[in-house]
C-alpha cells in the first residue's frame, strides 16, 4: 500500500498522545501544583501526554501505526491531525 | 537446566541476569537480531533501557527479531522471566497483562524493598517461603503497574499477581502494590524488583535467589505449579 | 582557502593579539576561516592548558602501580591478575550551569568516553556537586535537582553503577555550579590503547553519531561572521546525550579492541573532531589528511569549520589499517553504530583538512597542540578576605546537642540518600559498599580482589588555606580508603578555580597545587590525570577555590571490606590517630555560626596521619574492626552520630580532655568499633549500645532524633 | 491579572512542546529507525515532543507558562492551539 504512494509528496501529520482518562497523571498534577507557585492561577484539569510529528506519504495508514507503536491502547488515547486539521481521534477500548 | 537471557542494544543487567541463572544452572546469551533460541528452557528478558526505552518504555523492543519467538514459546507454554525493563517489553508485547507507568515521584528510584510472596502456585515462586518476605533492589523510573479494574479484579482472583510490595514499601504507586504478576497460563512472570541483584551475599542481600531456584527446580524436579 | 575573517575576529575568538602575531608569524600567512576556528578552540585556556600546565608538571606521576600516566585520556594503574583500572575526573561546570540536565548528563557521557578510549569498560561513576545555598536560591535548589536527575540518566541508562559522590553547598558557587564527574574502567593489560596516530597510509574512522551544530560556543562568531546577518537555525545550540548511542558506541569500541582491529582510539570532547584528530597526529608524530565533507552530518548546510569544531556526543575516532576497515565497519553495523572513513594518516606532520576539493586548512600539528604559549602565573596572596562569612545560623551560646543536631540537618552534612536515590549503584554486580555503606565505594574485580574509590575535596577549608586545605583533600580520600580497608594505588583531580590571570586565584591554584603534590609524595600516590576548570568566577568574585580528588586502592579481600555503622551492642569505641591540632577553622561549626573564611588550618603531622591510616587499614583488613569511619567535617561528635544512625544503635562515649567536640582536622583520625579483645591495646574511648549518643559531660541525643533530622537536611530541598 | 478573570469560562488549551530545530532528538530517530521494520515505509523526519492539555481561565498568560514552567526554551520550541485553533507559536532564541 504504501508503495502506492511512493513518490507522492509526503503529509506532514501529529500525533497527539495523552493518558486515558482516569488513570493517574502525576506529571499533569506535577505541572498543576507548580503554576499557582508561579503566579498562575485559575489552571486546571492538566494533562500532559506525547507528541509525535512526522512526514508520512500514505496518511492512511497513521491509525495503524499509532495502534501498533506510537501509542499504547491500554493507558494511552490519541488524536491524528493533519496539516489540514484533524482527522481521527482513536479512543482504543481498554 | 539452560537459561537464555536475551541482549538488547540497550540492555544493561543482561550479564547480571546471567551470572543469577548460572547460580542454578547453565545460561546463555540470545542476541536481539536473532531468531534461534537455543532450546533454553526459561527465557529471561533482563533490565536496563532496551532501544533507549525511547518513545515508551519497551515499546520498540518487543518488535525485536527475537521476540517473535519468545512470543512463540511462550504460547507454547515455555517461562519466560522479564525483569524491570523486561517486564515492561512483556506487558507491551501483550504476554502480560496491565502496563508500567511513570513512578508517583516522577523520579527514577533505586531502593532494596521487602517483597511479599502471594502464592506459590508458579514455576517463579515454588520455591519461595510464604512466610519469608524478600528484600530485593528496585531500580526504574516507569514501574507503577496498572490494569483496569476489571481485569485486576480477575488477575487478584485468580492470583496472577505473585509479589507484592509489602506494606509502607510501594516505591512507585503501583495498584494493590503489585510488585510482579504472570499470565493465565503461568508461564511469563514479570516484575520490577531486580532478583539478579539480589543473589550474592558478597554484594546484598539474597532475596532473589528464592525466585531463581523456583524456576529451576520446575524445570529440573518438575515441581507441580 | 576562504580568506580569513574579519579583523580582530581573533579576539571574539578569544585570542589575544599577541597569540594571533604568534599564528601568523608560526604560518607566515594569516589563518583562514576555519585554520582560526580550529586554533581558537586548540589555543583556548581547556585545550591549551594555558595558565596550568607549567603548575601541573610539579606533581608526582611516578608509581610502581602506573600503567598510564596524564598525557592519555585517563590514568590507568595495575590491580594485578593482569588487569588495569582506568580512571579520570572531568568537569562540566559551564554547560551545567547553562542547561543541568543535559550538561551534568553530558558531562558523565563524556568522561565515560574518555575512559573507554584507553580501552577499559567502564564501571562505575562518581559525582563531586558544588551549588549555592539551598535555602538562600531557588535557583541553586533547581541546579541541584536537574544536574541529579542529569548524572542519574546518563548513568542509570548506559549501566554503569554510580557508586559515590560528594556534594557541598556554598554561596560562592551561586553563580558557578561545579559538576564535576569520575569514571572507573576495567581493562586486562593487552587490550589497553593509546590515542597515538600511527601507520602513513592508515585509515582515519569516525565512529557513532552524527555531527550538529552541538555546543560550537566561542566559535559561533565565525557563524554570524560567515553568514552574515543572524540565522537563528545556525546558532550553536545546547548538547543533549543520547546514553542508548553511548552504549552502543561503547560496546562496540570495546569489540573492536577486542578483536584488535584498531591502531589507535580517540575519544571526541572540547573542540570536537579538531582537537581529537591533532592530539593524535601530534601523539603519534604523523600527519592526518581529513576530508570533512564525508562526515557524516545531522543539519544540512554546515560549514567546514563547524565540522572540525562541533562538540555533538557520542562520536570516537580511531585508526584503522587499510586491509581492517570492512571488518571494523562490519563490527559497528552489529551495534547500530556509524563508521566513516574520513582520512588518512600521513608522514606530512601537518593536518590537513579538505572538503571535498577545496582544501580549507592546512596546518603544521605542531602550531595547533604544542605552540600556544604557556603563561607563568603571577601569585600574591589576598590582602584582604575575598569571600564573605556566610549568615549566622546558630548562635554562638547554642549548646552541644543543639549544635549536633544543627550539624547533622545542614545541607552540608545531611544524610545524600535523596540524591543517591536516584543512581543505580548495584548494575555489572560488582558493587560490595553502596554509598552510605561505608566512607569508600567497594567494588569486587573479576581476580576476586577488589578496588575501592572515593572523591574528595572541601573548598571552604581550601579557601581558608590553600595548601592545607588541598593536602588534607588528599589525605581525606586516602582515609576513607583506610575505612573499607584499601591501599592507594593513584588519584585523579579536577582543579575548580577562579580567574588564574588575578593573583590572589593565581596565588589560591599555585599553593593547592603545592599542597597536593606535597601529600601524594607523603603518602606515596601517584597523579595519574585529571582536569582543570579555570574562571569560576562571577561579578561578586571567584569560587572557592575546589581542587576535588578522586583516589582509587586496592584492598586483597572484599568479604573483609569495611563499614562504617556500629553494629553491635557492646562493642568497644576506639579513636585511632591524633586530633590534638584540630580546630573550629574552616569548620561546619564555623560556618554555621557565621565566622569569617579564615585560616590558618592544623598542620598535619603527615608520619602520624599515616600510621593512623596503616592501623585502621590493617583492623579492617583483619577483621579486627567491625567498623571504621574518619573523623572530617563536624569533628568528633558528628563522625559518632554517623556511626551510630548508620547502625541504629547508641553509643557511650568520654571524649579526650581539651578535645572540641566540633573542632576538625579531617584525614588523620578515625572511629573504629570492635570487641574489646579484638581491639584490646587501642585508645578506647567509649562502647556501643543503647538508643542515645551520649559524650560524657557534653551532650546525650536519641539516634532516633539523630537519624531523623540527618534524614531530612537535604530532602527538604529536592 | 488572572484574578480579573476569575470565574471566566475557562478555555480548553493545548501547548505542544517540540525540541528545537537541529537539537538531537533521540526519540524521534527512534521511532523513524523502528517503523519499516513495522513495514511501516515511507515515514521521514519524526520527532517526539511533549502535549499539555490544560483548562486556562486566562489564555493570555498562556505564553509566559509555556516560557517559566511548561517548556525548556533552550531546547524546546512550543505551539499554543486553544480550543478554536492555533493562537500563538513561541520559538526562543538559543
Ligand atoms: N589537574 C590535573 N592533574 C593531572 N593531569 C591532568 C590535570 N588536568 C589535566 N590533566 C591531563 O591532561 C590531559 C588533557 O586533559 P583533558 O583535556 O581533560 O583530556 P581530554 O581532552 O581527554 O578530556 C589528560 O591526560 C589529563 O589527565
Ligand atoms: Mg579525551
Amino acid at each position: 500500500m504504501a508503495d502506492a504512494h511512493e513518490g507522492l509528496a509526503p503529509v506532514r501529520a501529529r500525533v497527539l498522545v495523552k493518558p486515558k482518562a482516569g488513570i493517574l497523571d502525576p506529571q499533569g498534577q506535577a505541572v498543576e501544583r507548580a503554576l499557582p507557585a508561579l503566579g498562575f492561577s485559575g489552571v486546571r484539569n492538566v494533562h500532559v501526554g506525547r507528541l509525535i510529528e512526522l512526514d508520512v506519504e500514505d496518511p492512511a495508514r497513521l491509525p495503524e501505526m499509532c495502534q501498533r507503536l506510537l501509542t499504547n491502547p491500554l493507558i494511552e488515547d490519541y488524536e491524528i491531525v493533519e496539516a489540514d486539521g484533524v482527522n481521527g481521534a482513536g479512543s482504543h477500548p481498554a | 537446566m539452560k537459561f537464555g537471557v536475551i541482549r538488547f542494544p540497550g540492555s544493561c543487567d543482561d550479564v547480571d541476569a546471567l551470572l543469577a541463572c548460572r547460580r542454578v544452572g547453565e545460561a546463555v546469551i540470545l542476541w536481539h537480531a536473532d531468531r534461534d533460541l537455543q532450546d533454553v528452557d526459561c527465557v529471561v528478558v533482563p533490565g536496563g533501557f532496551s532501544y533507549g526505552d525511547y518513545l515508551r518504555v519497551g515499546a520498540i523492543a518487543r518488535f525485536a527479531p527475537v521476540m517473535e519467538e519468545v512470543a512463540e514459546f511462550a504460547h507454547a507454554g515455555g517461562l519466560v522471566l522479564g525483569i524491570c525493563n523486561g517486564f515492561q517489553v512483556l506487558c507491551e508485547a501483550g504476554l502480560l497483562p496491565g502496563a508500567l507507568l511513570p513512578n508517583t515521584s516522577l523520579r527514577f528510584i533505586f531502593r532494596q524493598v521487602e517483597l511479599e510472596v502471594v502464592t506459590q502456585s508458579s514455576p517463579f515462586t515454588g520455591r519461595c517461603d510464604p512466610d519469608q518476605q524478600l528484600s530485593i533492589p528496585v531500580k526504574h523510573t516507569t514501574g507503577r503497574y496498572y490494569a483496569p479494574d476489571d481485569q485486576l479484579a480477575r488477575m487478584e482472583a485468580a492470583e496472577q499477581v505473585l509479589l507484592r510490595y509489602a506494606p509502607g514499601q510501594n516505591p512507585n504507586g503501583s495498584l494493590n502494590d503489585i510488585a510482579g504478576v504472570c499470565n493465565e497460563q503461568r508461564n511469563v512472570f514479570g516484575l520490577m524488583p531486580h532478583p539478579e541483584h539480589a543473589v550474592d551475599p558478597l554484594t546484598g542481600p539474597t532475596g532473589g535467589l528464592p525466585i531463581f531456584e523456583s524456576i529451576r527446580a520446575h524445570v529440573t524436579d518438575g515441581a507441580l505449579v | 582557502m576562504t580568506p580569513s575573517a574579519a579583523p580582530a575576529t581573533h579576539r571574539e575568538l578569544g585570542l589575544t593579539d599577541a597569540e594571533y602575531e604568534l599564528i601568523v608569524s608560526g604560518l607566515s600567512r594569516e589563518p583562514a576561516i576555519t585554520e582560526l576556528a580550529m586554533l581558537s578552540l586548540m589555543w583556548s585556556e581547556h585545550c591549551a592548558y594555558k595558565h596550568s600546565k607549567k603548575l601541573l608538571r610539579r606533581l608526582p606521576t611516578e608509581g610502581p602501580a602506573v600503567l598510564m600516566g596524564p598525557g592519555e585520556n585517563a590514568g590507568v594503574v595495575d590491580v594485578g591478575g593482569g588487569l588495569g583500572v582506568a580512571f579520570k575526573v572531568e568537569s562540566h561546570n559551564h554547560p551545567s550551569a547553562v542547561e543541568p540536565f543535559q550538561g551534568a548528563a553530558t558531562g558523565v557521557g563524556g568522561i565515560l568516553r574518555d575512559v573507554f578510549a584507553v580501552g577499559a569498560r567502564p564501571i562505575a561513576v562518581l559525582d563531586s556537586l558544588r551549588f549555592g545555598e539551598p535555602a538562600e536560591s531557588p535557583r541553586s535548589r533547581y541546579l541541584l535537582d536537574r544536574a541529579v536527575a542529569g548524572i542519574g540518566h546518563y548513568g542509570n541508562s548506559i549501566g554503569v553503577p554510580t557508586v559515590g559522590g560528594e556534594i557541598y553547598f556554598e554561596s560562592s558557587y551561586e553563580q558557578n555550579c561545579l559538576v564535576n564527574a569520575m569514571c572507573l574502567g576495567l581493562a586486562p593489560h593487552e587490550r589497553l590503547i593509546r590515542a597515538a596516530a600511527a601507520g602513513p597510509g592508515n585509515v582515519l574512522v569516525l565512529l557513532g553519531a552524527l555531527t550538529g551544530r552541538d555546543g560550537i560556543g566561542g566559535a559561533s562568531v565565525l557563524a554570524s561572521a560567515e553568514l552574515g546577518e543572524a540565522d537563528e537555525a545556525k546558532r550553536p545550540s545546547v548538547q543533549i546525550g543520547d546514553p542508548f548511542a553511548e552504549k552502543k558506541l561503547l560496546e562496540c569500541c570495546l569489540e573492536l579492541l577486542d578483536s584488535e582491529l584498531l591502531v589507535s582510539l580517540q575519544d571526541l570532547g572540547a573542540a570536537g573532531l579538531t582537537s581529537s584528530s591533532s592530539e593524535m597526529a601530534s601523539k603519534g608524530g604523523v600527519g592526518l589528511d581529513i576530508d570533512c565533507a564525508l562526515v557524516p552530518l545531522r543539519e544540512p548546510g554546515m560549514e567546514p569549520f563547524e565540522i572540525m569544531v562541533s562538540e555533538s556526543q557520542e562520536r570516537m575516532l580511531c585508526v584503522v589499517e587499510p586491509e581492517q576497515v570492512d571488518a571494523v565497519i562490519a563490527v559497528c553495523e552489529r551495534w547500530e553504530t556509524r563508521a566513516t572513513p574520513i582520512g588518512t594518516v600521513t608522514d606530512s606532520g601537518r593536518l590537513r583538512v579538505s572538503s571535498g576539493e577545496e582544501v580549507v586548512a592546512d596546518l603544521p600539528v605542531g602550531i595547533l597542540v604544542d605552540d600556544c604559549p604557556l603563561y607563568d602565573l603571577e601569585p600574591a596572596p589576598p590582602s584582604e578576605p575575598l569571600y564573605a562569612p556566610a549568615a549566622a545560623a546558630l548562635g554562638a551560646d547554642a549548646g552541644a546537642a543543639e549544635t549536633l543536631v544543627a550539624l547533622l540537618g545542614s545541607a552540608n552534612l545531611a544524610s545524600r540518600v535523596p540524591v543517591f536515590e536516584q543512581y543505580d549503584p548495584v548494575v555489572q554486580s560488582r558493587t560490595v559498599r553502596r554509598p552510605d555503606d561505608a566512607d569508600a565505594a567497594v567494588l569486587v574485580l573479576p581476580t576476586g580482589e577488589a578496588i575501592a574509590v572515593s572523591i574528595d575535596g572541601n573548598g571552604r577549608r581550601v579557601a581558608c588555606d590553600p595548601r592545607r586545605g588541598a593536602a588534607e583533600a588528599v589525605f581525606e580520600c586516602a582515609a576513607n580508603l583506610a575505612c573499607v580497608g584499601a591501599t592507594p594505588l593513584g588519584l585523579t583531580n579536577c582543579l575548580n578555580f577562579g580567574n588564574p590571570e588575578k593573583p590572589h586565584v593565581a596565588w589560591q591554584l599555585v599553593e593547592a597545587v603545592e599542597g597536593i603534590r606535597q601529600a601524594c609524595l607523603s603518602l606515596g600516590v601517584p597523579v595519574v590525570g585529571g582536569n582543570v576548570s579555570l574562571y569560576n568566577e562571577a561579578p561578586t568574585g571567584p569560587i572557592f577555590p575546589t581542587p576535588v580528588i578522586g583516589m582509587v586502592g586496592r584492598l586483597p579481600d572484599p568479604e573483609r571490606a569495611g563499614r562504617l555503622a556500629f553494629v553491635r551492642e557492646g562493642d568497644v569505641v576506639a579513636l585511632i590517630g591524633e586530633l590534638g591540632a584540630a580546630s573550629m577553622a574552616g569548620s561546619e561549626l564555623a560556618k554555621l555560626q557565621g565566622a569569617p573564611v579564615a585560616g590558618p588550618l592544623p598542620g598535619l603531622d603527615e608520619d602520624v596521619a599515616r600510621r593512623a591510616h596503616e592501623t585502621v587499614r590493617a583492623l579492617v583488613g583483619s577483621g579486627a574492626a567491625r567498623s571504621a569511619h574518619d573523623i572530617a567535617e563536624g569533628g568528633i561528635a558528628v563522625a559518632l552520630a554517623e556511626c551510630c544512625v548508620a547502625g541504629g544503635l547508641g553509643a557511650v562515649v568520654g571524649l579526650p580532655v581539651g578535645l572540641d567536640p566540633f573542632a576538625e582536622a579531617p584525614g588523620r583520625a578515625f572511629i573504629v568499633s570492635g570487641s574489646e579483645e579484638a581491639l584490646h591495646g587501642l585508645p578506647v574511648i567509649g562502647h556501643v549500645g543503647g538508643t542515645t549518643l551520649s559524650l560524657e559531660g557534653v551532650l546525650s541525643v536519641e539516634v532516633s532524633r539523630l537519624a531523623d533530622v540527618r534524614r531530612r537536611g537535604l530532602e527538604r530541598f529536592l
